[in-house]
């Protein structure tokens, strides 16, 4: 079996090699061709990822090492994977919902005469994602991790023509790029506090330090930095909205199931810090609240159809950050779990619309789409049921599983985790809330622009399978991870051997069920609330609602753009302006201006040579004057 | 014996150009021969043996040259980057391409020569010979501009290995070392006192920062590629000439430690300055070539901030990230040039939207920027990470300040990138032609292969770099001692 | 004090001086029959060679008898080497003459005699092992100088020249000369063994120092250190390019090995002073000499200058003659004289029949006009330069280390430092050649004779450059003057 | 002493003389009167040889080739004004040096040896005393002397001789012979 | 007899006297006399000089009096070959000013 689940090593590779395939002879492939090579490349991991999960399953965690990466005397990294229940679920989660997206983008991208590209970009995606979840140490791990950087910024400049969408793609890098920086930091902090790279080693070493240590906190805390990045929460997360200029299914794949999700996965995978470090795991779950809350009310003022989801991306992610900041690991990755299907789903379905409106994006030229678009209609309804928390869908559980945890979380108690999980609740409400409009708005009530409707249809079966397949996804995945208290926690029990440990609070079965059926009040508020605005109301009460400040922020997605542009972006430039004009003219001119000195001197020393004979003889003389006062003052009078 | 023949065959091959200077073809096929011959030798030239012959025997020369170490590592992929570019040269250069060729030939001669030499005469003599090659490609192929920047470049060079003259001589004298020999000057110098060996380190290192270059002795590097011609092969050269962090790693700090120990951490701040510095000022530049040299510029910083943070990893780093941004920066002035051989322009702003009618290039542009900035699993990364990593292990703020040119690199590439191939296209360009795809795989094989494969290299370079913290050690261990010479030595003639 | 017998002679290593006394004399009558200068030039050159054979077998086969007439004439390896040298700098120079002579019209009978009687009179300074022989030798090299500088009798350079030249150098031997007097007043004898046993007792160290003062002064100004160079950028300027390329090899090498000798053997003795006096007088020469250098137009003015900066370098090795100084100087000399008389070899073909065109705009573009000329023009600056692997550069090496062993520290970071400068003018003149264009056409000199003195001189700067050891080998390291007495 | 004292204040003041006389001809005598007073001197030193040849040689020789010069080139006073601030410049220099040798040479104070054995040493100073130096210690020197005078004599021959071709064409140039014309026209230009 | 050491201080006179001679004389003729001054000083010095070193024996004694005479020689010959180039410019330039003599310069 250990043989088995090192085949899976594989799996990357096989991506890489679809990508080089698309990316060098793609312009040799004829139609759908390159789709076929990506997914079926995809679905090879897809099948090694299900090996290594049995594997893993049945003789736990594997280790492969193909040999050394970096060297230098003490300092060794090595080149391997490790194989564990929570990189192996992160595996099926890239390669299964990846599988969909690919089969569904050829599809959406069909006669794009870039679509050797982009499926080769769309493999090395999954390449690097895989590399990030499945390495043994983290520099290994900031390969995938810079490389999934590398993919999102093609993809989402996909279109490049468009010099707006090759700036979101060049915003979303350089933002990730700050990330990175705090990863970079957090490495080198962790060398220098273990000795070593690697992840496992570095899990088992953290306890060894003091409980809490400063230098576990400052560790811990530059993780948050690099997951912030990856992750778009706050200060960080304004690549993503703007990551919507790519083609939808990317942003399915890498801006909802996976990329977004790899800080969730590293603050999991690192768990041994934060376990150990109090102070930087509730920074975390603050930074993940507040991420979620601003990013749900932003969420509500937005009109493209993907910046919505791509705004409930960025709460929902904060979601999963607060459940791992908390400690509750299993939850903030059953959240990944349930969400990958769910939000995927959501982006394939506008996918789908707005492959039908041929491009329209905009919600409120839209309406009534959902009776020319069946499939799409109903799948989304169930996502957005899901994701709004209506019970029994995977959505509901998930989110009570971090609602709880913050809740019950021992550490946290000390900085305000009742504080923290009334506003995560209320974000749950607000959840409810957009989401319903956003559903509304597409596909139920009148068709608001008629060119639009008249020109929707369903999209072709290449599409609406995916769609499908990931709609039963959506309801069934949650009973994975159903409450402890009602029947065995799969996922909890699965990921328990790898997480690290953290105490909880023990509720009380009336609690746990208090806390349900709050959950489901609280969606209930959510989505009433938006019946009564959107669907009752025709208009005028959210045209009357559109009119207070906090809509207004929400409309402006709270000025972040706006305070980032003129606090990093405007003295950014200007200091690169500054300085290279500090190089050009201080330090250049000034380095010319110093040699500038010995000409000058020079021409001085030429007007001693002036031509006389007898000046020259002076020149003589004063020489002999010189030596002759020396030796006698030197000789005779000293 | 190899390591004689990887300097001794560029120089044939380049008297040989010369003197069949009137056949173009004939010129062509010997910049071939001779790239890919040297680069021939360089794969067996790891652990081949050494050559000793007596050069200035009473004066303690000798006429040395190593295998071992990093040298191997440099002069390989010094080799593999030159394939391309004599070709480039060859081909590209309208007048005087026999010329162009025998000149890079025997800067590349030189630059073995200073990647093997194990006496440090024979050092300073590759140092300082691989200068002129240099000068008379800007000079002679160069810009509207390129006499002021060849002055400009004779004078930061040659003051800076001049002084470095001084100290290399005063080594021996001072420390009574039997010869220049490395070995014997690692056994001879410890002896010195800490304060003898910060003044003599500080007179190396004047003639090694500006080689490296470091804020604020770099504005020599700036012009030079500006006014480099427009193919960027001699551009090529100049990323290969950055010797400086070489000559710290191989030379000065193994065999100044304690003076290394008292002077690093003013460098080691420098270093940072110019990573971020140069990396700031590469964001706002619109001349691609001032631009790449600006990148290049903090390139150096974090190599600098490697070298002086005096960790094992760090060294190795350091020097590892000087073989690699050979490739990246040399393919990024080649793939300028191939720019300028389409638009005659080397402004930002003519450019733009090339990705639509040149997509392989811009594909390959694109992976070289990567590579340029450091993205991992590419050539840079290794190097760039151990570097910084070393540095903060010794001293963490300065590491880290270095690290936000990681930012800024992020910022540069894509503007770069961005600027050239995205947007609205402009005016078709054709795409890549075979030949420049020839010029550019090497490139590309090169960046995977450092980038993928580094332990190999890696462990070639820590042999030497284990040198430096050998030494490191010994002077904390020679601190107590009474030191034999003191400064007081320095400061005065013979009485 | 038991000196060898005066009247035991060691012909031998008198030979060399002979062979060129003769030939001075049978070119002297054979110049008045034959109007071709050219058949006097070649008469001249095996003479040379003639004297080259002598000292040579004096060099390979050590006679036990270091020096003739009472220690007042060595023939030991600082005399031999230098001999060598200004042999070779005199074959080169009548070489460069060859053809130039009829071309500027200055083939007059007399050139190659007062050529020929002038390498003998450094030759005499260079084995000289007295004060009076000293200042004999440095006459007999002088005077047929001053003479040659004037030889454009029509020219007011040159005759501004030869003028200069004359009375400062008369003036400069006025100087020496008192030295000397004051040197035998404190030692009692001229010879340099004999004084510096008689100094020893330290009685009259004063006197002594002055008089030691006033020969450096007399020597300095034929070596053209500061103060007392004036008169060399404009000697050098004014005189013919041929002449020129003589003496500003052997007047330096008689020069220098007079003052190695002296510095070698007398000034231990001297007050401990005049070792940082003669360390001040080294850094304003290097300071002058490659400043003023920087700021000429002309090539030939900048290589006037540059040959006083040489004589700054050279001051180094004077500074440390018991550290490898005295070999360290013997090499630099040798490469020195390869490198300047190619430099002044190939400026000879550039200049028109007035011996006029060696402006820098001159030599724009002459890489691509004249690419083989412009070539060797460029290893001999870079070599002047000191920039490996050629000649000048180990000869550079080789006096900082010597004044590095002997404690100069600071005079060898001034003297580095105004190598930067040095590199500059040399490189301005590479630069005008190859970074330029230019519409002049640069006269079409075809010389074979000039020619052959480029080419060894080339593989002179070449060999000496990349095998170094070759050379230094073979010389004397260190002080072994006093041997065997 | 007394004729040291007179000696000297004769030779001194001829010495001014040299320097300051306007006339040449008056300076060349001037140091004609020095050139006799140091031979006066050399006698009471003991080297009457010397003082021989002093008078002989230089009184009789080289200043009669002086003043020739300064008849033949008739050397008048010079015109404009340069470097004015040298005069004062080389008395106090002049001066300064002058006191500090004089410093020196006191500083080395030795007695002076008995008489007798001055005379035994230097026997007067007579010729065959200094002949006998100059045969054995010097033979060498006085050999390279011959040399000197022969250099001296090629030199000033060279030079003087050389003119002579330009003067002749100065005459050609006058009786206009046709042949020759143009080219020493051409070089009698560049001589003007 | 008269200390050797006011003989020198003679010397020195008739030595600075020329010196002096030659940086204030504009005539190349004053300035050659002057430079005779000069050497006539040095040849001064050497005569007392080698009276007082009789005391040492008649060779140390006898050799300073043969240098006088071979500096003698060498005026002569300096005289002989100046003289000739004097006479070899004045016949282009009618003027024996050496201040005339600054063409080249810089």
């Amino acid at each position: 079996m250990n043989d088995l689940v090192q085949l899976a090593s594989l799996a990357p590779l096989l991506a890489l090699a679809g990508a080089v395939i698309n990316g060098l002879f793609g312009r040799n492939l004829k139609g759908n061709a390159p789709g076929i090579i990506a997914s079926l490349a995809v679905a090879a991991g897809f099948v090694l990822s299900l090996i290594a999960f049995f594997g893993v399953r049945a003789g736990g965690a594997v280790r492969v090492n193909f040999g050394d990466f970096l060297v230098a005397g003490d300092f060794k990294i090595g080149l391997g994977f490790h194989f564990d229940q929570l990189s192996v679920l992160m595996m099926l989660i890239i390669t299964g919902v990846g599988l969909l997206i690919h089969i569904y983008s050829i599809g959406y991208m069909h006669g794009d005469d870039g679509i050797s590209r982009y499926f080769a970009q769309l493999n090395l995606f999954v390449a690097a994602m895989l590399v990030l979840v499945m390495a043994d140490s983290f520099p290994l791990m900031f390969v995938g991790w810079e490389g999934v950087g590398v993919c999102s910024f093609l993809l989402i400049g996909f279109w490049y023509r468009d010099l707006a969408n090759a700036s979101a793609g060049r915003k979303a890098f350089i933002v990730n790029r700050v990330g990175d920086f705090g990863f970079l930091l957090a490495m080198f902090l962790t060398y220098k506090a273990f000795g070593t790279l690697d992840i496992q080693a570095v899990n088992a070493a953290a306890p060894s330090l003091a409980y809490g240590a400063a230098i576990l906190t400052g560790i811990g805390l530059l993780y948050l930095l690099a997951a912030a990045g990856k992750s778009a929460q706050l200060p960080l997360h304004t690549w993503l909205p703007d990551a919507m200029a790519g083609p939808t299914p990317v942003s399915a794949l890498i801006h909802a199931a996976t990329m977004v999700t790899a800080g969730v996965y590293l603050i999991a995978r690192t768990g041994g810090i934060f376990a150990n470090a109090p102070g930087a795991a509730a920074t975390v779950v603050w930074v993940a609240v507040l991420t979620a809350l601003m990013a749900a009310i932003v969420a509500i003022g937005q009109t493209d159809i993907k910046k919505i989801l791509a705004w409930s991306t960025i709460s929902q992610v904060g979601f999963m950050v607060a459940a791992v900041g908390a400690g509750a690991y299993w939850a903030g990755i059953f959240h990944v779990l349930t969400h990958a299907f769910f939000k995927a789903l959501l982006f394939l379905g506008a996918g789908s619309v707005i492959h039908a409106l041929g491009g329209e994006q905009d919600v409120r030229k839209m309406g009534g789409l959902g009776r020319k678009m069946r499939v799409t209609g109903t799948t989304s309804l169930i996502a957005t049921l899901a994701i709004a928390g209506v019970p029994f869908l995977s959505g509901y559980f998930s989110k009570d599983a971090i609602l709880g945890a913050l809740l019950t979380s021992m550490p946290l108690g000390n900085y305000g985790g009742q504080i923290l999980f009334v506003l995560l609740m209320l974000t749950a409400g607000i959840t409810a809330f957009y989401m319903f409009r956003w559903y509304y708005l597409v596909f139920a009530g009148e068709p608001r622009s008629k060119a639009e409707f008249e020109r929707a249809h369903e999209s072709p079966a290449v599409m609406t399978v995916p769609l499908s397949i990931l709609a039963v996804g959506s309801v069934v995945i949650g009973y994975v991870g159903l409450p402890a208290f009602l029947a065995p926690n799969a996922i909890q029990e699965w990921l328990a051997p790898v997480m690290a440990h953290v105490d909880f609070e023990h509720l009380s079965t009336s609690a746990e069920w208090l806390l349900l059926i709050g959950s489901v009040v609280v969606a209930a508020a959510g989505l009433g609330l938006g019946y009564w605005v959107y669907a009752l109301g025709s208009g005028a009460l959210a045209k009357r609602l559109g009119n207070t400040p906090l809509a207004s922020a929400s409309r402006g997605a709270f000025g972040f753009d706006r305070l980032y542009r003129s606090l990093f972006t405007e003295p950014g430039e200007g200091l690169a302006e500054g300085v290279a004009s500090l190089d050009r003219d201080v330090v250049d001119r000034g380095m010319t201006g110093l040699t500038g000195v010995v000409p000058l001197l020079g021409r001085l020393i030429v007007l001693l040579q002036s031509g006389y004979v007898r000046a020259y003889a002076f020149a003589m003389v004063l020489g002999v004057l010189a030596l002759a006062v020396a030796a006698a003052l030197i000789g005779v009078f000293a | 014996m190899i390591s004689l023949y990887v300097v001794l065959l560029p120089v044939l091959i380049a008297l040989l150009v010369l003197l069949g200077r009137s056949s173009a073809a004939l010129v062509r096929g010997l910049a071939f021969l001779g790239g890919v011959g040297t680069f021939a030798l360089s794969l067996f030239l790891a652990g081949s043996e050494g050559f000793q012959g007596a050069w200035l025997p009473r004066m303690g020369v000798n006429f040395s040259l190593d295998a071992t170490g990093a040298g191997p590592v440099l002069v390989l992929v010094a080799a593999l980057v030159m394939i391309p570019t004599l070709l480039v040269a060859a081909t590209r250069v309208e007048q005087n391409a026999a010329g162009f060729v025998a000149l890079l030939l025997l800067a590349q001669a030189g630059l073995n020569g200073i990647f093997l030499s194990k006496d440090l005469i024979v050092f300073y003599v590759f140092w300082e010979a691989t200068l002129i090659p240099g000068l008379l490609l800007l000079g002679m192929f160069g810009g509207d501009k390129r006499r002021q920047a060849a002055l400009k470049y004779l004078v930061y060079a040659v003051a800076g290995s001049m002084l470095m003259l001084v100290s290399i001589l005063s080594l021996k004298a001072l420390s009574g070392a039997a010869s220049f020999h490395i070995t014997e000057l690692m056994i001879a110098t410890p002896s010195l006192s800490a304060g003898v060996q910060t003044w003599l380190f500080v007179g190396m290192a004047i003639g090694m920062v500006v080689k490296l270059p470091l804020w604020p002795l770099h504005s020599w590097l700036i012009d030079l590629n500006e006014q480099n011609h427009p193919s960027g092969a001699a551009d090529v050269l100049g990323s290969l000439y950055k010797v400086g962090a070489f000559g710290f790693f191989a030379w000065a700090l193994p065999l100044l430690p304690a003076g290394a120990e008292r002077v690093a951490p003013y460098l080691l701040a420098l270093a940072a300055v110019t990573a971020v510095y140069g990396a700031l000022a590469a964001i706002s530049q619109q001349h691609l070539k001032r631009f790449l040299a600006y990148g290049s510029l903090s390139h150096m910083g974090i190599i600098g901030v490697g070298l002086f943070g005096l960790h094992l990893a760090g060294l190795s780093g350091a020097i590892y990230f000087l073989a690699a941004q050979m490739l990246s920066t040399g393919g990024l002035f080649l793939v300028a040039g191939m720019l300028y051989h389409r638009r005659r322009s080397f402004m930002l702003k003519d450019y733009g939207g090339l990705a639509k009618s040149a997509p392989a290039f811009a594909g390959v542009s694109l992976f070289l920027i990567f590579a340029y900035i450091g993205v991992p699993g590419l050539s840079n990364f290794p190097g760039e990470f151990m570097a910084l990593l070393g540095a903060f292990q010794t001293s963490p703020w300065p590491a880290a300040f270095a690290t936000l040119a990681v930012i800024a690199a992020g910022v540069y590439g894509v503007n770069l990138y961005q600027r050239l191939f995205q947007g609205p296209t402009t005016v078709p360009t054709s795409d890549l032609s075979a030949l420049e795809l020839y010029v550019l795989v090497p490139f590309i094989a090169g960046v995977l292969w450092l980038g993928i494969s580094p332990a190999p290299q890696l462990r070639q370079i820590e042999q030497q770099a284990a040198l430096v913290t050998i030494q490191l050690e010994r002077a904390v261990d020679a601190a107590d001692e009474v030191p034999t010479v003191t400064l007081a030595g320095l400061t005065g003639g013979e009485k | 004090m038991t000196f060898p017998p005066v009247l035991n002679i060691d012909w031998s290593a008198l030979a060399p001086a002979l062979a060129l006394l003769v030939t001075a004399v049978v070119t002297l009558f054979f110049g008045l029959f034959h109007k071709d200068s050219r058949h006097v030039a070649v008469t001249a050159l095996l003479g040379v060679v003639t004297a080259f054979f002598f000292a040579l077998a004096r060099f390979l086969e050590p006679s036990e008898q270091v020096a003739s007439f009472g220690l007042r004439y060595y023939g030991d390896n600082l005399a031999l080497a230098f001999t060598f040298v200004i042999l070779l700098g005199t074959a080169l120079a009548i070489l460069v003459s060859y053809d130039q002579l009829k071309r500027q019209d200055l083939d007059r009978p007399e050139y190659y005699p007062l050529m020929l009687l002038s390498a003998l009179g450094a030759v005499v300074m260079a084995a000289s092992g007295d004060l009076v022989t000293l200042v004999l030798g440095l006459e007999i090299m002088s005077l047929p100088v001053y003479v040659l500088s004037a030889w454009r009798t029509s020219d007011r350079q040159s005759q501004e020249a030869g003028m200069k030249y004359f009375l400062l150098g008369a003036f400069g031997s006025a100087m020496l000369i008192y030295g000397m007097a004051l040197l035998y007043g404190a030692g009692g004898t001229f010879v340099f063994e004999g004084l510096a046993q008689s100094l020893a007792a330290g009685e009259v160290t004063v006197l002594a120092t002055l008089g030691g003062a006033l020969v450096l002064v007399g020597l300095g100004f034929k070596a053209s250190l500061a103060p007392f160079h004036q008169w060399a950028p404009d000697v050098y300027t004014g005189a013919p390019t041929p002449v020129v390329t003589f003496m500003s090899v052997v007047i330096k090498v008689g020069a220098f090995a007079a003052l190695l000798r002296v510095v070698s053997t007398v000034f231990p003795l001297l007050a401990p002073w005049l070792p940082t006096a003669l360390a001040i007088i080294v850094a304003a020469t290097l300071v002058i000499g490659n400043l003023s250098a920087l700021m000429q137009t002309g090539v030939k003015r900048i290589l006037a200058y540059s040959a006083v900066a040489h004589a700054g370098y050279l001051g180094l090795a004077l500074l440390a003659p018991d550290h490898g100084g005295v070999a360290a100087a013997e090499f630099y000399l040798t490469a020195y004289a390869l490198m300047n008389v190619g430099a002044f070899a190939v400026l000879s073909l550039m200049t028109d029949a007035n011996d006029r065109g060696d402006h820098l705009d001159r030599f724009a573009g002459l890489g691509r006009r004249r690419p083989w000329l412009a070539a060797t023009l460029s290893i001999f600056l870079l070599s002047l330069g000191g920039i490996p692997p050629l000649a000048g550069f180990d000869g550079k090496i080789l006096v900082f280390q010597a004044a590095l062993d002997a404690g100069w520290y600071w005079l060898a970071v001034l003297g580095i430092i105004t190598s930067v400068v040095a590199l500059v003018y040399y490189f301005r003149i590479i630069a005008y050649m190859y970074f330029r264009e230019s519409e002049y056409e640069p006269p079409a000199i075809r010389s074979t004779a000039t020619n052959v003195a480029i080419v060894v001189a080339l593989l002179g700067t070449l060999l000496l450059g990349f095998f170094p050891g070759l050379w230094h080998n073979l010389l004397d390291v260190g002080q072994t003057l006093i041997a065997g007495f | 002493m007394v004729a040291f004292i007179i000696l000297a204040v004769l030779l001194v003041t001829a010495g001014v003389g040299v320097v300051t006389l306007r006339q040449p001809v008056h300076a060349a005598l001037s140091l004609v009167g020095a050139i006799l007073a140091l031979a006066a001197i050399y006698v009471t030193l003991e080297a009457h040889f010397l003082a021989a040849i002093q008078v002989i040689v230089y009184a009789g020789a080289v200043m009669v080739l002086f003043l020739f010069v300064i008849m033949l080139l008739n050397v008048g006073r010079t015109r404009t004004a340069s470097l004015t601030w040298l005069k004062p410049a080389a008395w106090i220099t002049g001066v300064l040096s002058l006191a500090a040798v004089v410093a020196v040479v006191f500083a080395v104070q030795r007695p002076l040896p008995e008489f007798e054995v001055i005379n035994a040493a230097l026997r007067g100073g007579n010729a065959d005393a200094v002949g006998e130096s100059l045969f054995t210690d010097h033979l060498l020197s006085f050999h390279l002397v011959g040399v000197l005078l022969l250099v001296g004599i090629v030199g000033a021959v060279a030079l003087v001789q050389q003119v002579a071709p330009e003067t002749r064409a100065k005459r050609a140039v006058a009786v206009a012979e046709p042949e020759d014309a143009p080219e020493l026209v051409a070089s009698a230009g560049e001589a003007s | 007899m008269v200390q050797t050491e006011y003989y020198v201080a003679l010397s020195a006179v008739l030595f600075a006297l020329g010196g002096i001679g030659v940086l204030t004389r504009r005539s190349a003729i004053m300035l050659f006399l002057s430079i005779e001054l000069m050497l006539n000083a040095a040849n001064l010095a050497i005569v007392a000089y080698a009276r007082q070193w009789s005391a040492a024996g008649a060779q140390h004694a006898l050799d300073g009096q043969a240098a006088v005479f071979i500096v003698l020689a060498i005026a002569a010959a300096e005289v002989a070959v100046g003289l000739g180039i004097l006479v070899a410019i004045f016949r282009n330039r009618v003027s024996t000013d050496v201040d005339e003599l600054s063409e080249v310069r810089a």
